[in-house]
């Protein structure tokens, strides 16, 4: 089955172009959109495990080694498309605009951190894993029932393909012939299960089979292969013609949230295959010319500030508001959860 | 109150159905009225659901708003949630509530939860609909009655109409909530009876129980498929002198907690009929509704008249699982005679 | 995709060989015996409708049409195997040693219906669809982990496809390589929703692909392929190669329970080019000197006879012991169970 | 009674061990004893669970013991189901009580009934282990307290040990408990304190409580992560001069009628305590047990302390979901003063 699915590349290890079809479609912009997306989660990603061990951020899920299959895919979509993420995907969120501090506060357990800005359609993250895939093929059913083109996409991992939703959600799809991209980050580890024991197929692609649809393997540290098959399965979809099951193979760095030990089940030399995908994405750019060291460093200078920036804000968040634990639970608010807020809110206020 | 605002009815064109009709009658409705709506779930379709509560539906509405959906609850409930964020509002079908859960998972941490988690940028205004209960000699597993699923489950109402006026009511007002609402339909009354009911929209407020019958020795509370016992119940009582008040209680959750606290203040003592399990049962609620509200004026230890704590039996032993009128007439003596 | 899962056939629509390699496995003994079990399942089905129709027996699933399916493939099993069945596999566990008296107090409501005899596995009838899977994967896992050469088949339906538990089910089995056959009998409706509308791929035996594990797709109303597949399916599974997941290729010639009406949903002439899997069997018998007037009107005579004691038996079973509601709950009745039965069974004293 | 049971622990070695230690103690323990056991679950082979409470076993005892399963609770009950019905014991890990959903379907229609559908000849002596609760700043989801959809399932018993002594006699009495036990595991309680146990085989008998501090005014009834509060709350109550009894319920079904009984015809009032949802919580199966049992003794309304109708709200509010001790000691001043 493998050979079905070759890992589709673009641009291999040492940053050369493998497929030259391409050649045409990567300008400048393309390239500095990309490097600047990838190094500013990157900042985001390294600062936030930084601001955990420091104390001033809950647990975290870093995403470090994922960062050209989040931003190459979040970069490929349209402002009015749909985004149904995990805990891991903050990375595309906060490329397809969910603002930073936004992010912090989610990890900081504050429920204003699952809130995206009123024109991006970012639902908050799943954490039960795979239940977001039938979201999606529901929201993007209402749209082609409205007629628009615009899609959704679920972002899900390897271990998520062995829940019951994933097939629930890839089989409404399929059916229903709607405008969905499952996207998968095949990163090696559900925690510590290696894929092996989560799965005897060979790859995640070839479970598209399953269910008529295409299915395609990508490599996933490779963001001209996610950013332009992502954009192929999106035009796909736009056009009418359905979902599509996309495997993007890439590598997690870290630790599966800053809670766990990765020595424990893994040996340090693993992964050490995968390049770096923001290494890789330099050394393209060195080979064909789009490497500036002042546009590098300003980019840097610009992302470190933005993420500091962010720090700063979420920091300077407002206290989290006890009202909200029950005024967001029905539009109007039912007589015994009224009586029970109030009792509480005196009860604090005795207390005071 | 309720009484009320429901008096109107009188008034209005009126045609004789059945409570199944009355929820065909309500989807029918609402479909014309607003295109957002879409009806999903098993074989609703060309056969019109198993019960045949959305016959003639498809043909007249179509087959992209009435859709047979493949044999999947976790993908119509988590389908029918992207549809719902997404402007529509859909109404799902359960085909027996003994069935709904594999979408559990879906209903708890997505259904109920995604106001809240999102800061109600993202609502759920959807419809669940299932048909619940024992006594029509179903096969096994379609009998169950576990609405405490649900009414432990904050971000959800969940209702129960007993009655064709109340199940085209509350069916349209859940339609009409900008939360998600489960309604529960009483397998058992479907066809059990025809009543006169308007052939307009109309809703009935969810949150609000109604007196069924006025009494003043002891007040039975119930919903769903056990108001017929308690009245069955209520009558022979009455041969014995004794003044029974019914509730029927017609939303589970949030309940009618001064409707219960009223009339147990004035009947000062209570009897509880469900046809769920005894222990972990809606019924422990209402004791402690009665707690809260009339300590003071109860007479006797309110009575449970429930499902035994064992899984629903098979069909020929339903009747020895389900509350009977017999039972509940000893449960108001006990009461009576504490 | 469709051309990668031909439908294996043995015996065409006319009774004729066509494949030749079976000529030599296929003997008297195997016909007689196919043939008899199919005549006595559907002697017992009949009856189950008819006594319906008279009120003796509450709602019924037939399963005619699918006997070639369910005698074929339970015919395969050895004595110690274990059988998973759905409300519509009677046929299978009949064939397999479950009693017919027995399976007609299943469908009047009597739970004595659901014990099959000490010497078969045979779990009760699935009635959650798809639930069975991964029971079946569990106790395959177990005759493994014990050594033995013992395996498990797990019946199911097209429309049990779509759960999630199917999914589960097939992916802990492949995972775990368990000694479990997944046997799908794809009878083109689940009650009412045609297949088209089930799933969008062309058959279901690609389904396995998603699984690593071998998938086939047979006429299921051709015994001998019904037969010899999942004999072979089980003889792959004895020698630790782990499971299949068989697609047979059937139809439901009645409604889908006694209180379904098809005619809501199939046109008249639908599922016309099925020929009737016994009559195939007749065909071949005849077309191959294994047709004998005397034996068949034997084996008429003792189905019939069987059928017959099997109802009569049903009708003097002893009535239901209100015991029952409450004994089988718990090995050890709790205190409060055991009050509420006490209570219950007073209440009834007092009421006679 | 059960004080008594259980007095001989001092005569035996001991070990200080905290409760997660504990269930790990007891799971090695029975490992070694009966080769029926297999312990499965995500994430709890080489990694030895996310909380570490299987650490070391699959060293100690192979992957064919110890196993890794897929990311698939439905899968994981499943499997277990199978694998129980066919000789082995499993005892299944899932990581989080919450995300127990997606396995509720095999586990309300399967796990707790396949006894009563098969007249007993096949049954399901397998355990299901779950952290459950909040109060460790744990992500969303992660902190549900949803015992009640166990409780209110014939055919299962739920335990929900508060201290290391009981996790491991409860644990491995539900190893041995011929019927399905759902072991409820505190995760605030994991490491919270530790405490000497004895370090060979014990039990602690599923369906009795314990009192764990005597008093006279006021009877308080919790268990898991709440027995500390109630103990705090009945601290500060000592102060104020009202002496409090705690009861830790220890299993949740079937629930320790009696020792509630006794306490609260002593006492004449009570308070009870959870972390669940205040509709639907188990709190109202005490308080109509309290009706049942202790109407004439009863001198005030009882109250409960319990978690808001509303999800478990992310970690920076979570406090103000949970009960603390002085919500508790205003209910314990609120049944004085009635
Ligand atoms: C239903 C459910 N079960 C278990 C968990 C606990 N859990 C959180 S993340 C995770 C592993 C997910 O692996 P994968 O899908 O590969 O995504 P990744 O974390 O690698 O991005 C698990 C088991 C959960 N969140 N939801
Ligand atoms: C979880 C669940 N949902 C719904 C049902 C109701 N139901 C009973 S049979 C059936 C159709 C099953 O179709 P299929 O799997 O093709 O099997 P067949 O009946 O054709 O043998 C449905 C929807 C059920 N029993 N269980
Ligand atoms: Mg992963
Ligand atoms: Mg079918």
């Amino acid at each position: 089955m493998e050979h079905n699915y070759p890992i589709k590349r673009i641009v291999d290890d040492k940053g050369f172009l493998v497929d030259m079809s391409f050649e045409q479609q990567i300008d400048e912009e393309l390239v500095k959109n990309l490097y600047y997306h990838m190094l500013r989660i990157r900042t985001f990603d390294r600062k936030a495990i930084n601001l955990q061990r420091q104390g001033r951020l809950g647990t975290y899920a870093p995403f470090e080694g994922q960062e050209a299959a989040q931003v190459g895919s979040a970069l490929a979509l349209n402002d009015a498309d749909w985004v149904f993420p995990t805990y891991r995907d903050h990375g595309a969120t906060i490329t397809f605009g969910k603002s930073m501090a936004t992010t912090f506060l989610y990890w900081n357990g504050r429920v204003e951190g699952c809130v995206a800005p009123a024109d991006r359609n970012i639902f908050p993250p799943a954490v039960p894993i795979a239940t977001q895939l039938p979201h999606a093929a529901g929201a993007a059913w209402a749209e082609k029932r409205r007629g628009t083109q615009n899609v959704a996409i679920a972002y899900f991992g390897d271990g998520a393909t062995s829940e019951g939703d994933f097939h629930e959600g890839l089989n409404f799809a399929s059916v229903f012939k709607v405008p969905v991209v499952f996207f998968n980050q095949n990163n090696g580890y559900a925690i510590s299960v290696p894929i092996e024991k989560q799965m005897n197929s060979a790859t995640i692609a070839q479970k598209s089979v399953a269910y008529g649809m295409p299915g395609y393997r990508i490599d996933g540290n490779d963001c001209f292969a996610v950013y332009f098959e992502t954009k192929k399965a999106f035009d796909y979809a736009r056009s009418g013609n359905g979902p599509t099951l996309i495997e993007a193979v890439t590598w997690r760095k870290g630790a599966h949230t800053t809670a766990d030990d990765p020595s424990k089940y893994r040996l340090e030399k693993q992964g050490e295959n995968f390049v770096d995908p923001l290494i890789r994405l330099e050394l393209f750019m060195k080979n064909y010319g789009y490497w500036n060291d002042e546009w590098i460093q300003a980019t840097q200078e610009k992302t470190t500030g933005e993420v500091e920036a962010a720090v700063e804000e979420m920091e300077k968040f407002p206290q989290p508001n006890v009202a909200d634990v029950f005024d967001h639970v029905y539009a109007e608010m039912p007589a015994q959860l009224a009586e029970q807020k109030e009792a509480y809110l005196v009860h604090l206020g005795r207390r005071d | 109150m309720t009484q009320l605002k429901e008096s109107n009815r009188k008034n209005e064109t009126t045609k004789l159905m059945t409570l199944i009709q009355a929820i065909n009658d309500g989807m029918r409705l609402m479909l014309e009225e607003d295109e957002r709506i879409i009806i999903l779930g098993e074989d609703i379709g060309k056969n019109g659901g198993v019960f045949r509560a959305t016959e003639g539906l498809q043909e007249q509405f179509g087959d992209d708003r009435v859709v047979d959906t493949p044999l999947s609850e976790a993908g119509i409930i988590g389908t029918s949630i992207g549809l719902a964020v997404n402007g529509f509002r859909p109404v799902a079908e359960i085909q027996f509530l003994g069935f709904i859960y594999p979408a559990y998972e879906q209903i708890m941490t997505h259904v109920s939860r995604i106001r809240m988690r999102s800061m109600s940028r993202f609502t759920v205004p959807m419809v669940i609909r299932a048909p619940y209960g024992a006594g029509i000699r179903a096969p096994e597993i379609h009998s169950d009655s576990t609405e405490i699923l649900f009414t432990h489950m904050p971000g959800i109402k969940v209702v129960c109409p007993s009655t064709p006026y109340d199940a085209k009511g509350l069916l349209i007002a859940a339609m009409e909530d900008p939360d998600p609402v489960l309604v529960l339909e009483p397998m058992k009354n479907y066809r059990s009876k025809r009543e006169e009911i308007p052939v307009g929209k109309y809703t009935v407020e969810i949150g609000k129980g109604k007196i069924v019958r006025k009494g003043s020795y002891v007040t039975l509370i119930a919903w769903g498929a056990m108001i017929s016992i308690a009245e069955k119940a209520a009558e022979q009582a009455e041969k014995k002198g004794i003044s029974c008040e019914i509730i029927d209680l017609r939303t589970l959750y949030p309940i009618d907690r001064d409707i219960i606290a009223e009339s147990v203040q004035k009947t000062t003592r209570a009897v509880i009929i469900h046809e769920a399990h005894h222990t972990g049962g809606l019924g422990n609620d209402i004791v402690s509704i009665i707690n809260d509200t009339a300590f003071l004026y109860l007479r006797a230890p309110i009575e449970r008249v429930t499902g035994f704590d064992v899984p629903v039996p098979f069909f020929t032993l339903e009747e020895h699982y389900l509350p009977t009128p017999a039972r509940v007439v000893e449960g108001i003596e006990k009461v009576l005679h504490f």
